[in-house]
């Protein structure tokens, strides 16, 4: 049983996106990524919306003073076993953004972050790639003891 | 009757980005709204301020990734103004061709999502899927597909050659078969239909006070582009505005639709008419003075203000984005409506935060 | 003991103790008293059963003196309701009032022949004691709840003096009419505890005196008595044509010939105004101004049911017509129209009254389509609707009394706040709404019985019916949702003030409602069936083991009793969660963190509490923009009915 | 130089009043910091032309919003208040200083003396 | 009853969450090749199921969890009567009695969203109930019962007889189904302005049971469709798996619509066609006589 749930986890990753505050250039491609040109369904993935049934939160742009919280927030929504992916450039630094008055940085000032994927904007083929090293961390990762 | 009061957002399955609609409801029926907007503010204005000028052509294609050509390019004419730099006519020209692709990928884009947005998912995947087409044309000319970083103050970057011109050609023509096959479904579909047509009405008269901007304001029968005022070379190029008179989701959306095709022939046109030359003129000095420039955007009029004080550093610089100004006309198109057609009215001004809130 | 000592228990004793009640005015006394005459009253309606079960219907005929009483009390009540009529200078009532104190004499005294004596005068079949046993045993609960109920009303009011005295002798005295009126073989009888009823009504209405309350009192006062009218409309009718006043002579053999059904219709008509059908709804609704224990003992349990059992004991006489048709059709429109305004109501009570009345129109139907199957099915419907409607009614009545609202919409997560008393509502709303239970077995009878083409109009009838289930959902679903919905994360049960009387007999009646629906093929082999067969119908249903098989399905209540209960209750108790398991509500990532109310940030990040609510769709369901049109589709339905006769 | 017409803050009510009727609509307003004054330039659209009126207004100084003349101007200048702090009184949609900014971020950070 | 009365029920009822599984599989195959996509392999809906399995539960009330089990057994309830050849109508109220569990159970937490999700949810059921039961009174009306044995015992098809009735069932296929333009109350995909209303706060293995019943549901209905041919009944599967794909393409053409367009359609095509239908029936003199 162990295996099974194991082996499905890698073939069902559920995003959730946040637009932190970013120029929409990666959101876009991550959109992208579900159309028919570059189609994740493929393996098993699906923009699922909501941090509840999510797996991967897929955080872009830097994270500034408001949507801090709400990053938060949505981190702790996500049942375990769960990893987070910053995408794009200012998703992992702060990037162009770096001299904001009103950004905090990259997402890992809020919470932790598993996969990093440089790139302003990201291209989809990098996504597709971050997912997939996202699936093996998610692997060696546990649920908690509990439920 | 019972009132309900959530959030709509900041995180949203429809919303593509971070605004939130504090929303009041008895029933279904939206009774109150309040927009929560800040969670996407960055202070690019400010930042403006301490990079040299013309670095500011890379933080100002990122206020947004979706229209970011136009961004570039307005910043780099209203430096250009502000300097008195005359460009050379091929660099206008290619202006006018990656500004025409950003439009025309801007709104596949929001025609995609919009049709997600009442659960039209093979339509949005056929509308991305002819957004892919322009995207790889952006990816051949300038090197990337959505920020594209070919506008340099004094003109472009990058130049089209023989072989690429008509490689674009061949990509362009693909790309009409698929729209032409997306059209009609856009015009005739009854189910759409159903959602847009009389769905976020903005009569004519309080479109233009309450201050929208772009296919916003076009679809409710304002003949105002600002493509139509000649700048760069849309003079030469005889543009004419897209312009219908519903005023609903549906004239919205329509606007849209007929604005890629004539965007796709103005960069047909383009291409037939590219004059040779130069691409870009070396710019020497520092910005001294004020200037403002207006340019159109897939989203409506932006407007660059700038200042300089004869160092390398800007003294102000103010952007005003469209998204901004289509906000107010929102809150009065939303009471009164369905939560249903939330998502479809709230994406009918097609919102950019990332643009509004800067 | 005699028939006929437990039948005077039953209709005598109750007046006697209204009128001692009355008196003594002392709430001390007050108690006992009616506690003990409930006691006898159930007792003595079980006695009858056993009596009636053993040895058959029983006839009655008092002495002449009787009918003489009778007469002159009829006399009394009339110039009584002419009086109420001039004073409060009502138009409506006078004319009506008047119209019948004309009728009754010309009827009396010009056309029947001196002397007549209706034979049997009372007869008692088993239908009759499966009413008796619904009034005596269920009003009686709810008369001993209304003991401490009104006691915290009157409390709540502020009076200066009590008029318990007063309510209680119309209460008690009303159980006594109510059997005297099943039993009531003579017509001439049945209008007298008719009109009884009504004055009954028409005084608990207005028991708060308030100037609303008088306002719907007068309401229910000319409906009823524009009933009453048609009743003695309909005897001069009937001797005319087949000179008879005895419901016996009528049902007895079959279907009457064409003349006799005009006075059929006008019976019937008197029993949807009774029973509040649409277009006389209005009445029902106004009546819930009165306190709780009216509303559940006259407009839910019993007098109203009074109605749709004058429909369904004459259902022999007009099987197979285009009457019964037209009553089917009626019948199941009435179903469906109200339980689909119920769906935009948000008054408990009013909820509660289209539920009743839609049940009524279901019953009506059921005597309308007049098969073997609808029968059966409308005298089950009468028992589990009498109890389920009950004890909602009594515990909407608590409920209202410890939160000081009958709004469902006040009554949002009051699982945590009143955990027992909603659920016991809840647990009484699911008898009233699903599977297994016997108000859904009713159901399930008449839509089989309505699915028969006992007429070219059938797929109307089954399709109203359809209809109406589903909306039949909708209300009671939403309103369950509502208890369920938990305001805050907190969890901490507030002591319920538990008054023995209120709590014991709400108990009672919840797990009555339970009981009678497992064992709903005992009820049907015991009573139901043999009921039928004594109105002359075959026999509907075979109960092996315990299954209910009718000729066309299979109602297998234990099994699914079991299967229900393991898929509802094992998982209520298996399923734990640990402390760390539980997160917020997804409010968009905009959660106040720990906030006790869920919260979410909002303009200029302050914290603004969610609100929930009910969907009530008033621009579809909406009662105002729905009464007048189902008004008017039901006038043209009765003025069909009607017309249907001479066809 | 940008094409403009100077004014002063007691007539600004009035000659929006002019221009709205005349059909034009503000496009947007922008506010400079020039050390103890803020200058501030509405940007009015007409026919795809722009407008431009400019006052100065000392620092701390009262500013009445043009909001109630026009509605699209609240954002404009609740953006305004916010990003160099000056006090605009009266604006008919009122974000209490939230709009962009968060509780936790710099108060008026385009001010030239903000710099961080 | 014989034991291969006994064993074959048994045995499709175990094998109806694998079968409805399958079918999710390739409902979703189907649907991006519609899209232009490849779309994921057949068996993804068990590896959702696993994976979601797998997961931690959060939890927003307990109740929520409790009425979630109680959706899935109930509706297994119905299944299990389904394949035994139950009555019809019981069928179908066992079936509303698990709907309602969904529906509390959204009511159970205090989620805007949820609580939207189940206002629709309601209204959902108030558009395919008349539907299913006026469908079984039309099957009724030539086969003499409610009972799923009169349907075999019947010996010929009732589709010819049925065919108004066929097309009402079809728009209950497709509320059931959660298939657009049906898709109010909780979208197969999240991006709709209720965040998949009443599944919104179900996470980890309470959401693979709402997957789980899901599965049970759309078996449930495929079979009841498939009962409009029932002999033989390979030609009804083959009819009621049709549908589906039918399904599939209406919810590919069109958009979601909303709750009063999709009330009127159930209540004027579905219930307004079964009621022809019985005329016609009625008419024809070939309903059952008693």
């Amino acid at each position: 049983m162990m295996g099974l749930i194991t082996r499905s986890r890698v073939k069902s990753p559920w995003i959730v996106h946040y637009c932190c505050g970013g120029c929409n250039g990666c959101d876009i491609e991550i959109l992208a990524c579900l159309t028919p040109l570059y189609d994740v369904e493929r393996f098993g993935m699906l923009n699922i919306g909501n941090p509840k049934h999510a797996d991967i939160l897929v955080v872009t742009g830097p994270v500034n003073n408001r949507n801090a919280r709400v990053l938060k927030t949505l981190y702790d929504q996500i049942p375990n076993p769960k990893v987070v992916m910053a995408v794009g450039t200012c998703a992992s630094s702060g990037g162009v953004f770096h001299n904001c008055y009103n950004t905090l940085g990259g997402i890992d000032k809020v919470i932790p972050v598993d996969v990093y994927i440089p790139g302003c904007a990201v291209r989809p083929e990098a996504i597709i790639d971050g997912v997939v090293l996202a699936l093996d961390k998610l692997n060696l990762k546990k649920r908690t003891k509990v439920g | 009757m019972p009132r309900v009061t959530f959030p709509f957002g900041p995180q949203h399955p429809v919303l593509p980005e971070a605004i939130q609609l504090q929303l009041t409801c008895e029933d279904e029926k939206v009774v109150e709204v309040l927009p929560v907007i800040g969670y996407m503010h960055r202070g690019i204005e400010r930042a403006a301020e301490k990079n040299p000028f013309p670095n500011n052509v890379f933080l100002c294609e990122r206020v947004c990734g979706i229209c970011s050509f136009i961004h570039g390019a307005t910043y780099c004419q209203v430096i250009e103004k502000m300097m008195d730099i005359q460009i050379p006519p091929r660099a206008d020209y290619l202006r006018v061709f990656w500004s025409e692709l950003s439009r025309m990928h801007s709104h596949l884009l929001w025609l995609g999502l919009v049709a997600d947005s009442f659960g039209f998912e093979s339509l949005f995947m056929q509308c991305w899927r002819a957004r892919e087409r322009v995207l790889d044309i952006l990816e051949i000319t300038s090197g990337q597909r959505v920020i594209q970083s070919a506008s340099v103050v004094g003109g472009v970057r990058r130049d089209l050659n023989v072989d690429l011109i008509s490689r674009v050609r061949e990509i362009l023509r693909m790309f009409k078969q698929e729209w032409d096959a997306i059209i009609p479904v856009l015009r005739k579909d009854y189910t759409i239909k159903i959602r847009t047509v009389g769905k976020g009405v903005l009569p004519h008269d309080q479109a233009w006070k309450l201050g929208a901007v772009g296919p916003t304001l076009r679809g409710s029968g304002w003949d105002s582009d600002t493509r139509s005022s000649g700048y760069g070379v849309y003079g030469e190029l005889e543009f004419k505005a897209v312009v219908e008179s519903g005023g609903d989701s549906y004239a919205r959306m329509l606007c849209r639709a007929r604005e890629v095709t004539a965007s796709y022939e103005l960069v047909l046109k383009v291409l037939d008419s590219l004059p040779s030359g130069e691409i870009s003129v070396k710019v020497k000095g520092f910005p001294d003075g004020e200037a403002v420039m207006c340019t159109e955007q897939p989203r409506g009029e932006v407007i660059y203000y700038a200042r300089g004080n004869g160092t390398a550093y800007l003294e102000r610089l103010k952007i005003r984005t469209p998204t901004f100004q289509n906000i107010v006309p929102l809150l009065t198109m939303l009471p009164g409506c369905e939560l249903a057609d939330v998502p479809v009215i709230v994406l009918s001004i097609d919102p950019c935060i990332a643009c509004a809130e800067r | 003991m005699g028939v006929e000592s437990l039948v005077a228990i039953l209709v005598i004793m109750p007046f006697a103790a209204a009128l001692l009640a009355f008196g003594v005015k002392d709430a001390r006394v007050i108690k006992p008293l009616v506690i003990s005459s409930m006691l006898v009253l159930m007792v003595a309606s079980v006695m009858l059963l056993m009596r009636v079960v053993e040895a058959g219907p029983i006839a009655l005929s008092p002495g002449h003196l009787w009918d003489n009483l009778i007469l002159v009390l009829d006399f009394a009540l009339l110039a009584y309701f002419l009086y109420v009529g001039f004073t409060s200078k009502h138009p409506l009532i006078l004319a009506l009032a008047g119209i019948q104190a004309v009728m009754l004499p010309v009827l009396k005294f010009f056309i029947l022949p001196s002397g007549l004596k209706v034979q049997p005068v009372l007869y008692i079949d088993l239908l009759s004691v499966i009413m008796t046993l619904v009034i005596s045993i269920i009003g009686g609960l709810i008369i001993i709840y209304a003991l401490d109920y009104m006691r915290d009303h009157e409390a709540h009011l502020k009076l200066d003096h009590t008029r318990q005295h007063v309510f209680f002798f119309f209460m008690v005295a009303f159980l006594g009419a109510m059997n005297g009126l099943v039993f009531a073989n003579s017509l001439l009888w049945l209008f007298f505890f008719w009109e009884v009823t009504t004055l009954c009504s028409f005084h608990l209405i207005r028991h708060d005196l308030n100037a609303e309350a008088i306002g719907n009192a007068l309401r229910a006062l000319w409906m009823n008595l524009l009933g009453g009218a048609a009743l003695v409309l309909g005897m001069i009718l009937l001797w005319q044509a087949g000179e008879t006043l005895s419901i016996q002579d009528l049902t007895g053999f079959g279907t009457v010939g064409a003349a006799l059904l005009l006075p059929l219709a006008l019976f019937c008509f008197t029993g949807f105004t009774k029973a509040a059908q649409v277009p006389f709804q209005s009445w029902l609704l106004g009546a819930m101004v009165a306190p709780t224990p009216v509303s559940a003992l006259l407009h839910s349990s019993t007098m109203v049911k009074a109605g749709v059992y004058l429909v369904l004991r004459l259902a022999p006489a007009y099987e197979g017509t285009q009457l019964s048709v037209a009553i089917a059709v009626f019948g199941a429109f009435v179903f469906m129209v109200t339980s689909i305004v119920a769906i935009s109501q948000h008054n408990a009570k009013r909820v509660l009254a289209y539920s009743t009345i839609s049940n009524l129109g279901l019953i009506v139907c059921c005597a309308g389509i007049n098969s073997d199957l609808a029968i059966a099915a409308a005298i089950a419907l009468i028992v589990f609707h009498a109890i389920s409607k009950g004890v909602l009614f009594l515990v909407v009545g608590t409920i209202e009394q410890r939160i000081e609202s009958r709004d469902i919409e006040d009554m949002e997560g009051l699982v945590a706040k009143l955990p027992l008393l909603s659920g016991i509502a809840m647990l009484g709303m699911i008898t009233m709404l699903f599977v297994p239970f016997g108000v859904l077995f009713g159901k399930w009878a008449s839509i089989q019985a309505a699915a028969v083409p006992f007429s070219a109009w059938f797929p109307l009838v089954v399709g109203f019916l359809a209809v109406g289930s589903a909306t039949t959902m909708v209300y009671w679903t939403k309103w369950i949702g509502r208890m369920i919905s938990l305001v805050s994360f907190e969890r901490g049960a507030v002591v319920e003030p538990k008054s023995f009387l209120s709590y014991s007999t709400i108990l009672l009646m919840v797990a009555g409602a339970v009981v009678l629906s497992v064992f709903v093929a005992p009820l049907v082999n015991i009573l139901i069936t043999p009921a039928e067969s004594t109105m002359g119908y075959a026999k509907a249903f075979e109960t092996a083991g315990w299954h209910l098989r009718s000729a066309f399905g299979l109602f297998t209540p234990w099994p699914l009793f079991i299967a229900v209960a393991l898929a509802l209750l094992l998982p209520a108790l298996l399923v734990r969660v640990k402390s760390d398991q539980y997160r917020e509500a997804y409010l968009c990532g905009g959660n106040v963190p720990g906030a006790e109310v869920p919260s979410f940030y909002s303009l200029a990040d302050q914290s603004v509490k969610i609100r929930t609510g009910s969907a009530y769709w008033e621009s579809l369901f909406g009662e105002r923009s729905l009464t007048n049109w189902i008004n008017g589709a039901a006038v043209i339905l009765l003025l069909v009915l009607f017309v249907g006769v001479f066809v | 130089m940008l094409n403009s017409i100077e004014l002063s803050k007691t007539d600004l009510p009035e000659r929006v009043e002019a221009l709205l009727e005349e059909g034009a609509r503000i496009a947007t307003a922008t506010c400079l910091d020039l050390g103890d004054q803020f200058e501030v330039i509405y940007h009015f659209n007409k026919d795809l032309e722009l407008i431009n009126l400019r006052i100065r207004i000392d620092k701390g100084e009262e500013l009445p919003s043009i909001s109630n003349l026009t509605l699209n101007a609240a954002l404009i200048e609740n953006e305004m208040r916010e990003f160099f702090g000056i006090n605009i009184t009266n604006i008919a949609i009122d974000f209490k200083g939230g709009m962009l900014l968060a509780g936790n971020s710099p108060k008026a950070p385009m001010l030239k003396c903000s710099d961080t | 009853m014989s034991s291969g009365e006994l064993v074959l029920p048994l045995v499709a009822f175990l094998l109806a969450p694998v079968a409805g599984g399958l079918l999710c599989g390739i409902d979703r195959r189907l649907t991006a090749r519609m899209q232009g996509r490849i779309g994921p392999p057949i068996l993804q809906p068990f590896y959702d199921f696993f994976k979601l399995w797998g997961k931690d539960t959060l939890v927003t009330t307990r109740e929520n969890l409790v009425w979630a089990w109680g959706y899935l057994l109930l509706t297994m309830v119905a299944v299990f009567m389904f394949f035994f050849q139950q009555d019809l109508l019981i069928i179908f109220f066992v079936l509303a009695f698990a709907g309602a569990c969904l529906i509390f159970g959204a009511f159970s937490v205090r989620s805007p969203y949820s609580h939207l999700g189940a206002n629709r949810e309601i209204l959902q059921m108030l558009a395919y109930e008349p539907i299913l039961l006026l469908a079984a009174v039309a099957i009724f009306l030539k086969t003499g019962t409610f009972m799923i044995t009169g349907v075999f015992e019947f010996g010929e098809p009732l589709l010819p007889y049925l065919p108004l009735a066929f097309v009402a069932v079809l728009v209950a296929l497709g509320i059931k189904m959660r298939k657009s333009p049906f898709d109010i109350a909780a979208s197969e995909h999240a991006h709709q302005e209720i965040v998949r209303g009443v599944y919104t706060e179900y996470s980890g293995r309470h959401l693979a049971l709402i997957k789980l019943t899901h599965w049970f549901e759309i078996v449930l209905i495929l079979g009841f469709i498939a009962l409009f041919w029932a002999q033989p009944l390979w030609i009804g599967v083959v009819l009621a798996l049709g549908m589906f794909v039918l399904e599939l393409l209406i919810d590919n053409i069109s958009a979601r619509l909303r709750w009063a367009w999709m009330l009127g359609v159930s209540w004027v095509v579905g219930v307004g066609f079964i009621m022809a239908n019985m005329v016609l029936i009625y008419l024809a003199g070939g309903a059952i006589r008693v």
